[in-house]
């Protein structure tokens, strides 16, 4: 098991971890029975804009750093760009993960994508 | 930062007397033990004084000591051998849910050639049950092999009672003592054993050498067919240096077992106390009492193992876990599941294993930061019950 | 008294380089290299770096190497890996009647398993005939294990050759190349070979830990079966520090292989010639070109392997004998009955090789040496002729 | 391979060797194929008193040892004690040897017996 530094930095002081206030906006993936789950909260501005979003992880050391370095990118994009956010985008920011580690940066990517699913079938429903 | 290594179980490091005894052997007496010459002869008396050290370790009889290159080897000999040798009596092996992967996955690939396992299945404290094995002998089993202390939770198994119930029926018993050597006594004699595998980089010495006990009469076929060493039946040059490193480190845990097993024992309840008493949540797994007296294993609800090992990690301390995702592979430690835990609570396991140079101070640093990381790591959990 | 080692075909002794790189590993680089913690981590690295080493020397992939316990190990591993694995397709083996005992003896133990298995002959000074070889393929060859240089007479066979005719046929090919390596080129790409032995202690490394070289997408089941070392296709926590020194040792080996092999070259004309000019009723073994740079094997007539042996060992010169009496068995060397020695012949022979410390004035003590010593048990032999 | 300090003494500088002239019993036991050959020459007096022993082997040191000390046990005594020569007796003079080469030993007991059956036969044919 080989962690880059970056991942190192995001496992020992995650950013935006735990539930936004009024998030509108929340994706989870994983179960516990496979060892992770990943839940992330979104707040977007009526713009489209992701104004703050934070997570809520079960999982590996790479799990926690992907979380954590997947908020802080999407942070301040709009769910457009968002939308377009992929999983090598988080192993590239992390400066790499171990192959056996590339499923945990997919489960950031896809929390993610729920969570704007979600948004948009809340939005549907208003 | 000063680290703490609590992985023991996983292995030790080499005994600087070990390292000591070693050193002449790559450079100085590096013949050929097979050799009429002066350089092999001295040799040769060295590896038979190592066996001899073996045997006395485990009771046993200098000709019935046979070196492998690890204890995976040995229980690979023990049961292919066993098995390829005596196949026309019976084609029936038992064996137990919570073995090494060694002993397992050789029963598995067994399976693929057309012999029968029976797994026994253990109860909550990973213990195996006598009426299981009972009812599981059958008329054409012709070996048992179950293992003497597990090396996740250091359940100890009922290896004499076993023996009993195994050569009354005239079959074959096999041990795989690799976690038991060192900790607990070990008895060729008493257990009523015909094979036993260990290794020596779980007693301080190096890795990459084993041996298997194979009591005189059995008829076993070789896993490593060639040259005559080791009494033509296990080819290979002979791993001088290793060999003799591991005759010392076997007599040295064996003088010291008393005083090292008490000393592991101490701590451990220390450490089990502490982290009972102070973090909520959390289960012990493995025997109260019929546990190895370096053995502690903690399940910790709504957290996973990798997370708790790195932050141990970072903070000098070194660990292990029965987590699928320290090995990269999703599923969580069969061990874990065969004493009923649900997958979701065995990923977060830990397992800490004391030795012989652990301290009190060790302990108490490792107890008051464990409080921390686990409280940190709950906060992050989306499963978290509050 | 100045002791002269010629008996590097049998064993090396360990390069002070090679010790120091390996130390470390056992007191403060001892971790599990299968690890999370930081004393696990950096042993994984330095063990993929050592597998890098040893693909360089072999111009492999690092991915296609895997670490044994001995050439032992890999040959078994090889033959019964492809036998097992691939037995639906056919059950016959071709081999040659001069291989190592590991390869012999694993062909013998798989007849006894239902494979049918072909010893290729081999002429006067060693060499398998290709004829032979294309006659002996069957539909249901699925092996083909021929050496690449005999330890006994040196000789080195036509891997390449052999190579193309099996890959055209789409046989595997496994070659022990662990006299080879070190001594001559191993290039596994130009040679066409599918899995290749090598074994550190030839190559003035430690004893007990070899590697094989298994081509990507080779069909082959385990040998020893376990915990997931070696990308799950060798179990066994790893023999770290041995694994670090074979690698050091094989880059080294590399480097130096044409000025080693030179050197050696020299001086092994150098005894030849003093031998066969000097000594009547003397033959050399083995072919006069195609031979290993380091090797040299005489047989003298009238007398036994070993007398000469001790008689070499009382002033100071290791050397190894073919000969029943050196073994404790009856039967002389295998191979030397195979090149077509009368038996009483065989016994009388001697192997001289040469290691990369060697020198000419050792080269001369011993010709000056052997001709009295000859001279001495031919007066003693009751079958002189004179 | 063991041998002891005796053994080596006895290989280095084997006593009686080669041919004794006027030998009246002669024995040879063994064959190249297997390695060993031990042929055994004696000179026995009227008194049937073993005179003078010697030998030729070819053979490992074990054997070429075992001939030099057999043949110096015997010089001197009876053909009765020498038909009562073991094995063991050489083996016990050259302070034991390693268990693979006690046959060696039992070459130099069969080949003094049958240098004894020699001298037996050729005074029959008298
Ligand atoms: C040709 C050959 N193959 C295999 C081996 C076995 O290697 P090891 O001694 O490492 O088991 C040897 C040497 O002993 C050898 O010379
Ligand atoms: C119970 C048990 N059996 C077998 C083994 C395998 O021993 P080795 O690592 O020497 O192959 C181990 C340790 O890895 C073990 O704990
Ligand atoms: S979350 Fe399971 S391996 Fe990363
Ligand atoms: S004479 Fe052959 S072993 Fe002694």
């Amino acid at each position: 098991m080989e962690y880059t530094d970056v991942v190192m930095e995001n496992f020992t002081c995650p950013k935006h971890v735990g539930e936004i206030e009024g998030a509108n906006g929340i994706g989870q993936v994983g179960s516990p029975a496979c060892g992770d789950i990943m839940k992330i909260f979104l707040k977007i501005n009526d713009d489209g804009i992701i104004e703050d979003a934070s997570f809520k992880t079960f999982g590996c050391g790479a799990a926690v750093a992907s979380s954590s370095m997947a908020t802080d990118m999407i942070i301040g994009k709009s769910i457009e760009e968002a939308g377009k956010f992929k999983n090598s985008d988080v192993v590239d920011a992390l400066g790499g993960l171990p192959a056996e580690k590339i499923h945990c940066s997919v489960l950031a990517a896809e929390a993610i994508q729920a969570a704007i699913e979600d948004y948009h079938n809340k939005k549907a429903q208003q | 930062m000063k680290r703490i290594y609590l992985d023991h179980a996983a292995t030790t490091p080499v005994d600087p007397a070990v390292v000591e005894t070693m050193l002449p052997f790559f450079t100085e007496y590096f013949g050929n033990p097979s050799s009429v010459y002066t350089e092999g002869r001295g040799v040769k008396k060295s590896i038979e004084a190592a066996r001899l050290q073996i045997a006395k370790a485990i009771n046993a009889d200098p000709r019935e000591i046979y070196f492998t290159g690890s204890g995976s080897e040995s229980d690979n000999w023990a049961i292919k051998g066993i098995a390829m040798k005596n196949q026309a009596k019976g084609k029936h092996i038992i064996t137990s849910t919570i073995e090494h992967h060694a002993v397992l996955h050789t029963c598995e690939y067994l399976e693929k050639q057309g012999f029968e396992i029976t797994y026994l299945p253990v109860d909550e404290y990973g213990l195996i049950s006598l009426d299981d094995l009972r009812n599981a002998i059958r008329k054409d089993t012709i070996l048992v092999t179950i293992m003497f202390a597990n090396n996740e939770i250091g359940t100890i198994e009922p290896i004499k009672e076993i023996g009993e119930i195994v050569k009354e029926k005239g079959i074959i018993f096999h041990t795989d003592a690799v976690q038991a050597l060192g900790n607990i006594p070990v008895d060729v004699k008493d257990l009523n054993v015909d094979l036993l595998s260990i290794s020596a980089h779980k007693i301080y010495g190096p890795k990459g050498i084993g041996a298997l006990f194979i009591r005189k009469g059995v008829p076993i076929d070789n896993l490593i067919h060639g040259g005559a060493q080791e009494r033509k039946k296990r080819a290979g040059t002979e791993n001088t240096a290793e060999i003799v490193a591991f005759g010392k480190a076997a007599e040295m845990a064996t003088e010291h077992l008393e005083e090292n097993a008490a000393h592991m024992k101490e701590l451990r309840d220390l450490l089990i106390k502490g982290v009972m008493d102070n973090i909520p949540q959390v289960r012990l797994n493995g025997h109260p009492e019929k546990r190895l007296p370096g053995n502690v294993n903690f399940c910790f609800d709504y957290i996973e193992g990798e997370s708790i090992l790195l932050s141990l990690d970072i903070i000098g301390v070194a660990g292990s876990s029965g987590s699928a995702c320290t090995s990269g592979s999703l599923d969580p430690s069969h061990v874990l599941l065969a004493i009923g835990l649900p997958a979701g609570v065995a990923h977060g396991s830990l397992r800490l294993t004391i030795g012989k140079h652990t301290t009190e101070e060790d302990i108490n640093y490792v107890v008051d930061n464990l409080i921390q990381i686990i409280e940190r790591l709950r906060k992050m959990s989306p499963i978290n019950a509050d």
